[in-house]
């Protein structure tokens, strides 16, 4: 694999999207950082907007922006059309789920814990068990550890193997029929690692668990499909996937979320009101309560159209090569021990790593000298680190606007590093 | 590679970054004080032996940053054989010196302006504070007792 | 008052705010709706965003995309720096309250259903009693009924008097010794009345109660200082006051934000995270789970600017002067019924209206046909309603870019109404 | 004003608004529905008198827009003196015509045709469904009388 990729030729161009023209749609992406391009690394953390999003607001608040669902004039009708067309749209591009089962919120964050107060708190009892695993975002592990600690249930984590990969095999006797849910991410957001979605929730629907996703940093990155997966919950979020901020969504089969109490309460979510008692709205409404994000809903709709005409299978691709170059290069950094799976095919293009005698801080603060923008920390994910027996991590992360080059400047920036601290 | 950046890492920081100081062990600990900040996973370690009211001997472990370690490192070879009270003073000063306040740095301490490159990267300034911090509550606890055993610190949103 | 009004030239320019000149910075009041101009006069569902607030969301995702607070590379400062700057501002404009005071949410209703799921969790207990007020949005109301629901609480009300103003003499009756929390709107989104916030408050507070003021329609109108108020919560949005979809505002008073135990959890919110425990940030991040809604946060600096620079106390003298116009040609048509309030001074511009014989929704739709967007409906308050004996109203809101002209605008539709239905 | 507008408020809707049909109550209750839209304060009573499977007489108390008025007007109309059979076969004509399905109007309801302006409206189609959910229900619950007392109906978000 490898190999193959060395023999390439070096250029921003994969087989899958040639970074190079879609570079042209991000205007940051001509911005000058400390004397240099910049070359923006940080994906996982945030993804640039292209022009076709950030148009799409400026339309929106130009020719569009009222307020939703209630208004009988022209704007309000032509704004909630709007926002339900994205709606449609994220059920197409998430494998065809319907419509009711599509909830906008503010981000992966909220989604999950509308999940773990609503569905949580009334499925989750003294003794339940609650399996996550060890590579969870702050995300997709706070809500479940606080969850655990109100209902006395036992929060039980699938653990890593030595090459970053979930241990699979113990995953059958950490199941049991006390096991509630089994919650667990789609893709790593500090080793890359992709877990297997279908396979997981075959052996949690086995024993009767309901399986939530957090998605963030997979549909961003990859073809996605919830109806395929079977998953009862599936949590992303807009800003990392070429959209605006403060959007996110919640998939939640129709079934479940019928039966589960609203989370946010107030106007738009309510069918009827008197003052000693109120009768909630049908899905998705019953779970968007009070005015959305309303323009960044309806330009979330030109990323996912963006995305889509770069194809998901196309964006992966691309991602595999270069992750696949980028993995490569990086051993030729004597010392630099790099977190996750060796193997492109078996993660995506978020990239830890460590030199042993440079805080992954002077690192980031060191590349942004060089104009190029990585993460360093924990990531979000402070148990994962303890696991790793890490304090913290640089992370470099990549999307369709990275190519080659970006990864030649990583490496080459990470050598200068070296020299300036002379180690 | 710029000049912002040459102003945080001097020369003077570099080389405390290298080669810390006080990280020898001390045989008798009466202050021992732990700062984290478990966000950058700064860790510090200190301790201090008292005799006569003087900070006689000063062990610092630091894994963190290079702005974290020189700070600690400085710590431990500018205060060393130092009073309680001039501790105190200098970990104020070094204090307003990151805060961007007016500050007057005693001439035996002038490395410590040194640290002054921190300001211009705001996120850095709780590394470059956390050793100073740990030193303080420990001294407090020294003094006051209220806490049995070791004080945790943190600088982190603190600033 | 009402005189006085008519014997000033009918013109777009009262004493407050030159609305002609307003309208320029709207690039949506340009829009032809209908073949006609837009009357925009849905400003207590929506506002409309000056030029301003668009460059601004426009500036920040070309120049500045990136999370926050973790990052240590430039874009990642500079969007952090912004998105601060903005909570700094926002301190200020409600009264110089501290930043860490300043929670910034999706909305008001997620700002009020954060108060109801932490403090009110926590506080209010069977026996308890909460005190709203008759004319509350269902934002400020919902949270309350389910949370006197779920913890055998009563929940008490304020009535209001026949001219559409809280019946203040009851209040010292409703509120004792048991009572938690009185919650109320600082101005009737269906009313327009603008409540004593300071005297409710020190009324509360003797009986040893909280207060959380609903000003999701007085920000956006009047100047309001909570320090002032002594309040213990305000919420608002900045959707109706000029700034972005997706972003709100919940003051709360640092020493009960302490102690309340976080809504949300995940990243950002916390300070350190075992499999085991958890320890949470420091406010306000304590309250902020996850990336939020940053371009729209830091775009809400630029509304809070605008608003400035035209001056709230000018904001609120130019909708008395057009309030006082307004309600004065609406005696114009006989037989229209208009709520709330009759003296501007009480009240904000919200007016709502009825026709005997045409529903509001037949109003709204005929007044769209000429450009101009009202709404009609129970505007998010149906136990109101049903005190007003009505099961829906036609509701024009004001704001800075109104004039006369657009009150003659909807005094010659409203008639023509009538003419088209044949009454 | 304009056309869409025109097309929704058509003379034939205009004048059921004006006047409405089967506002004079009835002697004999069979079968009673009550419909409600809360979001727009839409309201209907519908009653109606059975006599050997027709709806021997109809009444319908309708407070609400014109379009609801004009509709449950149209309902008391046409349907009275009709079959229970003939009844849902129109209730569900109305209901593909106002989806904007492939809808073939018998002759003799020709003026039903008229509630296809309403299409263009999105929000008012609710309005113009509801006396006829309502009159469904109330015919349910006639032949299985699985509710006791009266059927309450909305068509809210049920579009
Ligand atoms: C794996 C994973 N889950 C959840 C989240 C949280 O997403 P957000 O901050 O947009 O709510 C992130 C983002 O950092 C993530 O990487
Ligand atoms: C008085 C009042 N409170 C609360 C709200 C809810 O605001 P949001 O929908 O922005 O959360 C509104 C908006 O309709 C309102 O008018």
């Amino acid at each position: 694999m490898h190999q193959d990729i060395e023999n390439t030729k070096a250029a921003s161009r994969t087989t899958g999207v040639d970074s190079e023209k879609v570079r042209a749609d991000f205007p940051i992406l001509n911005r000058v950082i400390n004397g240099h391009r910049l070359v923006y690394l940080d994906n996982a953390a945030s993804s640039q907007k292209p022009t076709a999003v950030i148009d799409a607001l400026t339309r929106y608040y130009t020719h569009t922006n009222a307020n939703i669902h209630r208004g009988l004039h022209t704007l309000a009708e032509e704004a909630t059309a709007a926002y339900e067309r994205t709606r449609e749209h994220t059920a197409r591009f998430i494998g065809g789920v319907k419509q009711s089962e599509v909830i906008f919120t503010n981000g992966a964050t909220e989604a999950i814990n509308l999940v773990a107060a609503t569905w949580g708190e009334d499925n989750v009892g003294e003794g339940d068990e609650i399996l996550i695993t060890e590579m969870e975002h702050h995300a997709n592990l706070v809500p479940w550890v606080l969850l655990a600690q109100r209902k006395k249930a036992i929060l039980r984590r699938i653990p890593l193997t030595s090459d970053g990969y979930l241990n699979l095999p113990e995953v059958s006797r950490l199941i049991t029929d006390r096991t509630r849910l089994v919650a667990f991410t789609h893709m790593s957001n500090v080793l890359g690692t992709i877990n297997p979605v279908k396979q997981l929730t075959e052996q949690a629907h086995l024993a009767g668990a309901a399986v939530l996703v957090d998605g963030a940093q997979a549909v961003p990155h990859l073809p996605v499909n919830v109806v395929d997966d079977g998953v009862d919950f599936y949590a992303f979020s807009s800003h990392k996937m070429l959209g605006p901020t403060g959007v996110g969504v919640l998939y939640g089969r129709e079934e479940l979320l019928e039966k589960m109490r609203p989370y946010n309460t107030g106007g738009e979510m309510i069918r009827e009101v008197r003052f000693d008692g109120v009768t909630f709205n049908d899905l998705p409404h019953k779970f968007e309560a009070g005015t959305p994000n309303i323009a960044g809903v309806v330009a979330f709709d030109a990323a996912l159209t963006y995305l889509e005409n770069l194809g998901m299978e196309s964006v992966r691709q691309h991602e595999i090569e270069l992750t696949g170059y980028a993995l490569n290069r990086l051993t030729e950094i004597p010392g630099l021990e790099v977190q996750g799976p060796v193997d492109p095919l078996g993660r995506g293009g978020v990239i830890s790593f460590t030199d042993p005698k440079i805080h992954p801080h002077d690192i980031s603060t060191l590349l942004d000298s060089r104009g190029i923008a990585i993460r360093a920390g924990h990531h979000c994910a402070q148990p994962l680190m303890k696991v790793m027996g890490k304090v913290a991590t640089a992370r470099a992360s990549l999307y369709v606007y990275n190519g080659r080059d970006d990864i030649d400047a990583l490496i080459e920036a990470l050598m200068e590093t070296r020299r300036y601290f002379g180690i | 590679m710029n000049d912002r950046l040459d102003d945080m890492y001097r020369e003077i920081i570099l080389d405390h970054f290298r080669s810390p100081r006080g990280k020898k062990p001390i045989a008798k600990v009466d202050i021992s004080s732990d700062g984290q900040n478990p966000s950058c996973g700064d860790e510090i370690e200190l301790e201090a032996t008292m005799d006569h009211g003087m900070l006689k001997d000063i062990h610092v472990d630091c894994r963190g940053c290079a702005i974290s370690v020189a700070s600690g490192s400085m710590l431990a070879e500018y205060l060393k054989g130092k009073s309680l009270e001039e501790a105190k003073r200098i970990a104020e000063v070094v204090r307003q010196l990151l805060k961007g306040e007016e500050a007057e740095i005693p001439e035996e301490y002038e490395d410590l302006d040194a640290l002054k490159g921190v300001r211009n990267f705001p996120v850095r300034i709780k590394c470059a504070l956390l050793a100073w911090v740990t030193l303080i509550e420990g001294l407090k606890n020294y003094e006051d007792g209220t806490v049995d055993g070791k004080v945790v610190v943190t600088t982190e949103d603190k600033e």
